[in-house]
């Protein structure tokens, strides 16, 4: 039953697009969820059906798209990707459940699903150029979203989001021909497997010139500093859903393709990038931290916040060892719950009163105090509160990064003190004091669409923060793998010790109970 | 005896868990007899758990699951009963089960009854993770569970912008110990490999003596924020906006304490680091002094007794950074006694005089308040260190190991210390229960505590009086199983002697300054005029310091690197680079305007620029050809 | 030396001809100028034995698009003064200027190439009109043919652009106006 | 002296100067045709010329079918000219310039 | 005297001219037809040059076979060249001319179509453009050019307003200054070689080891000048805004897609030999005309008002893209062309498609022009596939995947980066950016504005079965073309290769 899981897991929400076409405007919303909870219900079989023990691709599917070119359709899953997939199809289905009174709404959930679409595609790719399809076909779902549905200023941040994405993923399309291009100079046949061009050594300034061309790509969209800028304004105009997938799930996709793709193919050049790199996520975590801090629309302190948990991320990808790693890959599904859910807490209030000023808001603990809670559970995540999800992938990572600097991971650790500032000057702000402003005073607390949404994640921060071994294990099995691959390309002196071989490892770490 | 274990630590999880799912209801007085029956239970189990210590058991260590484990990282829910933690296991559990009870009586009106009690069995909870767990990562779970409870119980009166404000300044500055907490954790984990104490303690005789002070000053750090060190020390007179019980619970007996609890935890590498230690034990000494004169002067009822609060931890820190880690260890345990005694007597006095803080206000109370006064007077006796009350055997026993390591000047500010604490502590008691009744220009109208509230009490002050007393020896000779069995004894009988009664004396005296000066107080005005008393009064400037220094600087960074950096610079240039493109096209489209002439002459000219490349390259060739 | 002068003086006339073409504003000299410097021009065919190409000239130029211009003329009714507003004529010149000096300064220098052969060579003593004509006929047979398309093309497109069928504009109007004319059409009929 | 090939080709050169200066300077778009047809006229010396100096006869050729071109550009263009003209009343190119930008 | 001339007729193969001939057949009978009998409905006249054009590419297929199996066939005295870029072209030619004169089946009458001359000089212009890249003589070219051009400003011009008498002048008079050039850079070749025959003048150039280069660049110049207006090359590329928004939607996409074809290829013939030999002088001025095409070409149509003039910018910038290829020059550059090209043409299609189908005949008050933007407001919310349509067009414009000309562009990049162009593969993906804003500024008023017109069918004012069938066809070819590629790419880069190019 698995042969073809993963196409069907891709193109299964597409389809199913398709034919809502003709569902009538008012059973949309059943059709959407049902779709969606078959889509995660697949998603499950396929968790289930996932082999923790196995080193590599799952589920693997091959298929000839352009074999003059090399190009071909090849999808396949590993621990990293999974649970990334798990974590889209999650949030696609509490989504489109918890969606409130939109204008338009199967327009709406029609281009959720091609969303999904492109979400799931992207983590199961296995081809540089298939990867890229479902990474630009994205944008556009998520274009129409925010423009769509956004506010004032919506179609200036849609434009941005796309054209700045789409400016930064060219630049890493011609970085990918390259690739392409030094494989059939080596092989004599062209290739866009990803799987191919791991076996690639390439000489350490190629893969620098590579690397650059890939970053620009994958760093506009996880954003890293200083192409963060367009985040703010999507995220600040984008409808609630835009908002909570944006953060949940495509901003991922910057940090997966780090992993996926510059850490094995570039080794030499990811240790070469490592401390610009990991000064850049210093920049982004202090500094996007601060201006959280400064933010007056409690929209755009999450988003900002985003931002500056991605810095921790993009650090413990460039930890280079397995700890690191997999605290950022662990840390991404993290982050995807609690910002999405941070975004859907803004979304409740805002579907009340329609607006995100943090100066409308003020003692709504005491009007909502199930939402305050449930707020309050997350920003706590957020500020990375020990047995919540969130604590293990930014402990994970700090201690991966550790090993490699010092003085960087004490800087990089300031996120714990600046997070928590942002986050409870926000919550304090919002949910304490008195009430001052009279519209808050009848404000109805979360209702059952809503906490259908909420209550999962919360749950799932709980759970994943006091037992992370069913999502941990997978990962850490396949960045493993990851990591000894880059351990044997690695060319430089410098990268063979900078990036430790961890099946050596394995061996003393036997006996360590 | 792992079931006592399991029931010791859960049982506060599931009060709170059971409380919280009330949370947002009204007040259900059945949360609070949950709670305070299951910490019952807690208290119940882990005294049998010490029985089962004292009885010559060996320590139960188990293994719950598995937390994280990637690469060569391992840790998992690991508990550990030995003599250390089941001390700590029952001062918290006596206390907190104390102060549950008090604090039905003592949150009856309160409109977030089940929300209090929910956070405040959290708060339990959090401190048994902390001082149960087998490894450095279940402890920083508890570190940071008990600064989570303690921002909601700080905070729990949310719609006091102070109290908000205050929880939240806790949370952030125990988070920036903390930062050095979990940097100690990864010098921990990348030089040994395991976040174990066990192999962490068995490993460190092997380290570089450089990473081993390195690992204890990050450490340590961390022990600063939760035990409010200077310079974070500023918290914990701020915490006291929260409900009296929580003060008596976590800001008195338990959190606080957690630093000490560290350090004397990680004694197998303090001993290594004597330097380090010696460190501890001099901030130690200057925190005690330091706070002990904030104390002396604060017109704030729990600020006083926070800042005594904060000179004890000094004088705990002493004696661990000198060593003597069951010294220390002793006097954590009676000051929870004492010290959550007279925060529920203060607690007391703020109900009946309806939530008045100022002692200057009050005076005269014995009348009314007659049990409280006996208590709070106990409990100040025994702070100030009077035979035979707790005080003196666990804080003069650190005098005597100052005295006893040489170090004489921070005997000597000990010594000092002790005479401004008792100074301090019976100023209070003097403005509060002595003179006239200064409260009936006020209003107020004073009474006594519920019987069951003072009840309750009565644990903690039987223990203010006997726990030095009656405990002293088998204590010692429980915890020395595995911490260093030092005995501190001044060889010679007179010096001994006078140091006793000299201490005595002198506390004595200070006792007596403090009645005659403050039992019939006025508000001195030409002394309040004083430089020195303004330093005091404003706690030597320091918040003021931090305040400006630091606070306005970030929020004004923040503010700078929002609107000009991020929006001015980083953001515009994006935008400019876009709109550069798109005015070179405004500029430039009009090149099509619509002529024909012009059109043709475009072409035209394109020939003829390439007709003068074609010549200026032929030149070129020709040149470099010929 | 008959031919030097002969090229220095038809030089001289078609410069002058194509210039009061170019710069007059009479269209009536322009016109006249331009036939005449065509006329002129067919003397350097003569004088480069290409007959041929030379009678063609006289009768394409002169007879057929000189008529057609003419008529031109008379229809757009420029016979009179044009009044042309130039605008920065110093652009112009200066681009031909620049275009004529390029090219002339390059043109100066004498070809050096051996590979130049004749594939299609002028045989002595076959006449010009006939060699052509065999040329013509065999290797630019295609080519011809082509140009008989091209002049069909343009004969069509003369007719339709300048017949009455432009007259009215489909595309202007409203359907329903095209089927009133269109009915009006056929009772005329 | 002796006429060469270079004496055709500037000569060749200069009048298609002549027709450029007339294409970018006329606005009456018949007189502007005009200058094409110097142009091309211009264009046909030369290759009479070096048709003559190579004896080959392609040049001459070039030369017919240039005729033959610039003949039916006359055609269409006048035609073009004639719908314009009874469109607008005018064959002044500066009139024309309702599509701009 | 001349002896008399013994020609096989077999040598001649005829059959090299069998396309054109077709064509020019079909155009011939649909005269006879009209004086026969007058007044028919203009479906029959698509129908008759729908068959001939089917009768065309059976012929072209014939070629194909030919092809493979013989290698380059030459007729007629050598005039005529059938190699792989020749059936190539011809090809996209007379497929593309198949697919846009069915837009003329319009459901409002348009008065271009109600002429049978109309059909005929359509059939004229196609066989123009087929022998002009079936030849690599440049007097073939230059009359095959002329054929086609002077038919197509009668075309433009018979849609009859004055908008497109407008643009069929200026696109006659400059077309007028550029066949001046062209017989110049002609003339200049052949006093060069003595030839006018493309591999005749590279050879002649090469065996003197380009001794006259300075005559060589004279001559290059003009030629880059002429097919650099066919091509609309910056700054020879004035004509193309004018020129589209003037004629109809239909023509205008036509126009955007066959001339340039038929162009790229006679650029490729005469360029490509002259770029290998290592003139510096060509590859610098082709780098810079190509970067500027893109780029200028992409910033003016970023301030365009009216879609149209937006889409003939954006021509504009795919030409200069894929003139790219002629400046790398290699095999797979020259496939790239081909398949670029080949899904530009289904693009370009949908999209002037879906112009054409909302073109109304009275513009609306405040409306200056036949497709502002504003027109298309809201569409997602009264029109939501023509909305869908519309934008999958645009996004295969821009180059999202997985949209036909998405391959296109991967290919064309990658063999920028194969022919050691880096910096230029980079220009090619930020030029890609560039136009994204454009081309996203109208998914932007179609799915993000509020509708200016309520009235449902406004928007489809001109459809009709046909329209919607073409234009299902594009969306079709456009959202599949991955599977598309692959045997497409195949078979051009075999014919390419095969050509030597």
């Amino acid at each position: 039953m698995f042969d073809n899981i993963l196409s069907i897991l891709v193109f299964f929400p597409a389809l199913a697009a398709l034919l809502g076409f003709v569902v009538e405007k008012g059973s949309i919303r059943a059709y959407g969820i049902a779709v969606a909870a078959i889509e995660f219900a697949l998603s499950l079989v396929l968790w289930y059906g996932y082999d923790a023990s196995v080193v590599g691709m799952q589920f693997m599917e091959s298929l000839p798209l352009i074999s003059a070119f090399g190009i071909h359709y090849l999808v396949g899953i590993d621990g990293i990707s999974l649970f990334i997939i798990v974590l889209a199809t999650f949030f696609t289905l509490i989504g489109i459940a918890s969606l409130g009174e939109v204008n338009r709404i199967k327009d709406m959930i029609l281009t959720l699903l091609f969303l999904e679409m492109t979400m799931v595609g992207v983590f199961v790719a296995l081809d540089a150029v298939v990867f890229y399809i479902f990474w630009e076909l994205s944008l556009v779902p998520m274009l129409y979203i925010i423009g769509a549905w956004g506010g004032p200023l919506r179609i200036y941040a849609s434009i941005k989001f796309f054209l700045y994405t789409f400016t930064g993923s060219l630049i890493m399309l011609v970085g990918m021909l390259f690739m392409a291009y030094f494989y059939h100079q080596a092989t004599g046949v062209w290739s866009f497997s990803i799987l191919e061009w791991y076996r690639l050594v390439l000489p350490e300034n190629l893969q620098i010139w590579l690397f650059v061309a890939f970053f620009f790509g994958f760093a506009i969209k996880v954003p890293m500093f200083p192409f963060h800028t367009w985040l703010p304004y999507a995220h600040g105009q984008a409808p609630t859903i835009g908002s909570v997938i944006l953060a949940a799930i495509l901003l991922k996709m910057g940090t997966y393709a780090f992993v996926r793709f510059s850490l094995p193919m570039f080794p030499d050049a990811s240790v070469f990038f490592m401390v610009p790199i990991a000064v850049i996520s210093i920049i982004m975590i202090i500094y996007t931290a601060m201006v959280a801090y400064a933010q007056e629309d409690i929209k755009q302190v999450v988003a900002y916040s985003s931002v500056s948990h991605m810095g921790v991320i993009v650090l413990g990808t460039f930890a280079l060892n397995v700890e690191g790693i997999s605290g950022s890959v662990f840390l991404m599904i993290a982050h995807g719950v609690v910002s999405g859910a941070l975004f859907m807490l803004v979304g409740v209030y805002y579907d009340r009163r329609h607006t995100k000023l943090l100066s409308e808001m003020g003692g709504l603990a005491s009007v909502m105090p199930h939402y305050a809670t449930i707020f309050g559970i997350m920003v706590m995540a957020s500020a990375g509160m020990p047995l919540t999800i969130n604590f293990v992938g930014e402990f994970l990572s700090l201690l991966g990064f550790y090993k490699q600097s010092h003085i960087l991971t004490i800087l990089a650790g300031t996120a714990i003190i600046v997070g928590a500032i942002y986050m409870l000057a926000a919550f304090k702000k919002a949910f304490f004091g008195t009430v001052t402003n009279e519209a808050n005073r009848k404000l109805d607390d979360v209702n059952g669409r809503e906490l259908f949404a909420l209550v999962p994640l919360v749950l799932v921060t709980v759970w994943l923060g006091v037992y992370p071994k069913p999502v941990l294990e997978p990962i850490s099995n396949s960045v493993t793998s990851i990591v000894s691959l880059m351990h044997e390309k690695a060319i430089t002196p410098e990268a063979k010790e900078r990036i430790p071989n961890p099946m050596r490892q394995d061996a003393t770490a036997e006996g360590r109970h | 005896m792992e079931l006592y274990l399991y029931l010791a630590l859960f049982s506060p999880l599931a009060g709170s868990l059971i409380a919280a799912l009330f949370g947002a209801q009204p007040k259900t007085l059945f949360t609070g007899l949950l709670t305070s029956s299951l910490l019952g239970l807690s208290l119940v189990s882990s005294t049998v758990l010490l029985v089962h210590i004292l009885s010559g058991g060996s320590a139960v260590h188990v293994e719950m699951m598995t937390w994280m484990a990637t690469g060569d990282l391992y840790i998992p829910f690991g508990f550990l009963v030995d003599q250390v933690s089941v001390t700590m296991m029952m001062v918290v559990t006596v206390v907190s089960t104390v102060v549950h009870v008090y604090s039905i009586g003592y949150m009856h009106h309160d409109k977030g009854f089940n929300r209090f009690f929910s956070w405040l069995s959290a708060f339990v909870f959090s401190m048994m993770v902390l001082v149960m767990s087998d490894n450095f990562a279940g402890l920083f779970i508890g570190w940071e569970g008990v600064g989570l409870c303690s921002w909601a119980l700080i905070g729990f009166w949310y719609h006091k912008e102070s109290a908000s404000w205050a929880a939240n300044e806790a949370f952030i500055m125990n988070r920036i110990a903390d930062l050095g907490m979990l940097i100690g954790l990864f010098l921990i984990y990348w030089n040994v490999g395991s976040l174990q104490y066990d192999r962490f303690f068995e490993a460190v005789t092997l380290l570089d003596q450089s990473i081993l002070v390195m690992i204890g000053i990050f450490l340590f750090i961390g022990a600063m924020g939760k035990s409010a060190q200077f310079p974070l020390h500023t918290w914990l007179a701020d915490a006291m906006e929260g409900p009296t019980p929580v003060s008596a619970l976590i800001h008195a007996a338990t959190m606080v304490t957690a630093g000490v609890y560290l350090v004397v935890r990680a004694n197998p590498l303090y001993e290594m680091i004597p330097d380090v230690g010696y460190f501890i034990a001099s901030l130690g000494a200057f925190v005690a002094m330091f706070a002990a004169s904030m104390a002396l002067v604060n017109r704030d009822m729990k600020r006083i007794i926070a800042y005594s609060t904060l000179s004890q931890l000094g004088y705990m820190f002493v004696a661990a950074g000198l060593g003597a880690y069951w010294v220390a260890l002793f006097h954590l345990m009676a000051h929870a006694f004492f010290k959550a005694l007279l925060f529920l007597g203060a607690g007391n006095v703020m109900h009946s005089m309806s939530d008045e803080l100022d002692p200057f206000k009050m005076g005269g109370l014995k009348k009314s308040m007659k049990w409280t006064w006996i208590m709070m007077t106990l409990a100040s006796v025994a702070l100030a260190g009077i035979w035979p009350l707790a005080g003196f055997f666990s804080k003069d026993l650190i005098l005597e190991v100052a005295f006893v390591e040489h170090h004489y000047v921070l005997y000597t500010v000990l010594l000092l210390t002790a005479m401004l604490t008792a100074f301090y502590s019976f100023r209070l008691i003097a403005l509060i229960f002595h003179g006239e009744e200064r409260y009936k220009e006020y209003g107020s109208h004073p009474h006594e505590a519920y019987t069951f509230m003072l009840i309750a009490m009565s644990p903690l002050a039987l223990l203010a009086v006997i726990s030095g007393f009656v405990f002293k020896g088998s204590y010692f000779d429980m915890v020395t199983a595995v911490l260093p069995a030092t005995e501190y004894h001044v060889h010679s009988p007179i010096v001994f002697w006078i140091m006793v009664i000299g201490t005595q004396l002198l506390v004595g005296l200070a006792i007596a300054f403090a009645y005659k000066k403050y039992q019939n107080a006025k508000i001195d005005k030409v002394f309040e005029e004083r430089l020195c008393y303004k330093i005091l009064r404003n706690q030597y400037y320091i918040p003021d310091f931090y305040e400006e220094y630091i606070c306005k600087p970030y929020r004004e960074l923040s503010y700078v690197a929002w609107k000009q950096l991020d929006l001015r610079i980083v953001d515009a240039t994006v935008d400019g680079i876009a709109s550069l493109l798109y005015k070179t096209g405004e500029q430039t489209h009009t090149m099509q305007n619509g002529n024909l002439s012009t059109m043709l002459r475009w072409m035209v000219a394109g020939t003829v620029l390439l007709l003068a490349l074609g010549v200026a390259f032929t030149v070129g060739y020709s040149v470099v050809a010929g | 030396m008959f031919e030097t002068i002969a090229f220095y003086l038809f030089a001289l006339l078609t410069v002058v001809m194509f210039s009061i073409t170019v710069f007059t504003r009479q269209a009536l000299y322009a016109l006249t100028a331009l036939a005449a410097g065509m006329i002129f021009i067919s003397a350097f065919y003569f004088l480069l034995g290409a007959d041929f190409l030379g009678a063609v000239q006289i009768i394409v130029y002169t007879g057929a698009v000189m008529a057609l211009y003419a008529f031109g003329m008379m229809f757009f009714d420029t016979t009179r003064h044009v009044n042309e507003h130039g605008r920065s004529p110093q652009i112009v010149f200066l681009l031909s200027g620049m275009a004529a000096l390029l090219i002339v300064v390059i043109f100066v220098t004498p070809i050096v190439s051996e590979n130049v052969t004749a594939r299609y060579p002028v045989l002595e003593g076959v006449g010009n009109a006939q060699a052509v004509g065999m040329v013509l006929f065999t290797k630019y047979l295609v080519p011809f043919e082509v140009a008989a398309v091209m002049l069909l093309v343009a004969m069509v497109a003369g007719i339709v652009l300048a017949g009455k069928k432009m007259d009215k504009s489909l595309t202007l109007m409203e359907e329903e106006e095209i089927e009133l004319s269109k009915q009006s059409q056929e009772k005329a009929v | 002296m002796e006429i060469t090939l270079t004496h055709y080709l500037v000569l060749s050169t200069l009048l298609f100067a002549i027709g450029l200066i007339g294409v970018m300077r006329r606005t009456n778009l018949l007189m502007l045709f005009f200058a094409t047809e110097i142009l091309l006229n211009a264009v046909n010396i030369g290759f009479a010329a070096i048709s003559r100096y190579y004896g080959d006869l392609t040049g001459q050729m070039f030369a017919f079918f240039v005729i033959a071109i610039a003949a039916s550009e006359v055609a269409v263009g006048l035609g073009l000219l004639i719908v314009w003209f009874k469109r607008s009343g005018g064959i002044d190119l500066t009139t024309m310039t309702s599509m701009k930008g | 005297m001349l002896e008399p001339v013994n020609i096989s007729l077999e040598s001649l193969n005829l059959v090299t001219l069998s396309p054109m001939l077709i064509a020019v057949v079909g155009a011939l009978s649909i005269l006879s037809i009209d004086l026969i009998r007058g007044g028919l409905h203009k479906s029959l006249y698509v129908m008759i040059s729908l068959l001939f054009l089917l009768l065309d590419l059976g012929a072209l297929l014939h070629f194909v076979d030919f092809f493979k199996a013989n290698g380059t066939m030459l007729g007629f005295f050598d005039v005529m060249l059938v190699d792989g870029l020749a059936v190539l072209s011809q090809l996209i030619i007379v497929i593309t001319s198949m697919l846009f004169i069915p837009l003329s089946l319009s459901s409002k009458r348009f008065h271009e179509y109600n002429y049978p001359e109309y059909y005929a000089l359509f059939l004229f212009m196609i066989s123009g453009f087929q022998f002009m890249v079936a030849t690599d003589n440049l007097i073939l070219i230059f009359v095959g050019l002329e054929t086609a051009s002077l038919a197509l400003y009668t075309l433009i011009a018979m849609h009859n307003r004055s908008k497109s008498f407008e643009a069929a002048v200026k696109y006659f008079t400059m077309g007028a200054l550029a066949a001046g050039f062209y017989a110049f850079g002609s003339m200049v070749f052949y006093a060069l070689t003595g030839s006018v025959e493309i591999n005749q003048i590279a050879t002649a150039l090469a065996a003197d080891g380009y001794s006259n280069i300075a005559y060589v660049l004279v001559a290059v110049g003009f030629m880059l000048a002429a097919f650099g207006f066919k091509l609309s090359l910056v700054p020879f590329h004035t004509w193309t805004p004018d020129v589209y928004e003037g004629s109809s939607a239909a023509l205008a996409g036509y126009m955007s897609i066959v001339p340039k074809i038929a162009a790229f290829v006679v650029a490729m013939r005469l360029f490509e030999v002259l770029v290998q030999s290592g003139v510096i002088w060509l590859e610098v001025v082709l780098y810079a005309g190509v970067v500027i095409t893109m780029t200028a070409a992409n910033i003016w149509a970023l301030v365009q008002t009216d879609v149209k003039r937006m889409l003939a910018y954006s021509s504009i910038s795919h030409a200069g893209f894929a003139m790219a290829a002629i400046l790398i020059g290699t095999t797979q550059s020259n496939s790239g062309l081909f398949l670029y090209w080949s899904l530009f043409v289904f693009t370009n299609l949908g999209a002037f498609a879906m112009l054409w189908v909302n073109r109304q005949k009275t513009l609306l008050p405040g409306q200056s022009s036949d497709h502002p933007y504003e027109k298309f407001a809201g569409l997602v919310r009264t029109m939501p596939m023509a909305a869908v349509l519309m934008a999958l067009f645009m996004l295969s414009l821009a180059g999202i995947p997985p949209f036909g000309l998405f391959w296109g562009k991967l290919y064309m990049i990658g063999s920028a980066v194969s022919g050691g162009y880096t910096v230029l593969a980079l220009i090619m993906a930020l030029n890609s950016a560039i136009a994204g804003y454009y081309y996203l500024k109208l998914i932007v008023y179609m799915f993000m504005k509020e509708p200016q017109v309520s009235q449902k069918n406004f928007y489809m004012i001109n459809a009709s079965l046909s329209l919607k069938s073409i234009i299902g066809l594009a969306a079709v070819v456009t959202i599949f073309s991955v599977i598309l590629v692959n045997p497409l790419l195949e078979f051009i880069t075999a014919m390419v290769y095969n050509s030597g190019y």
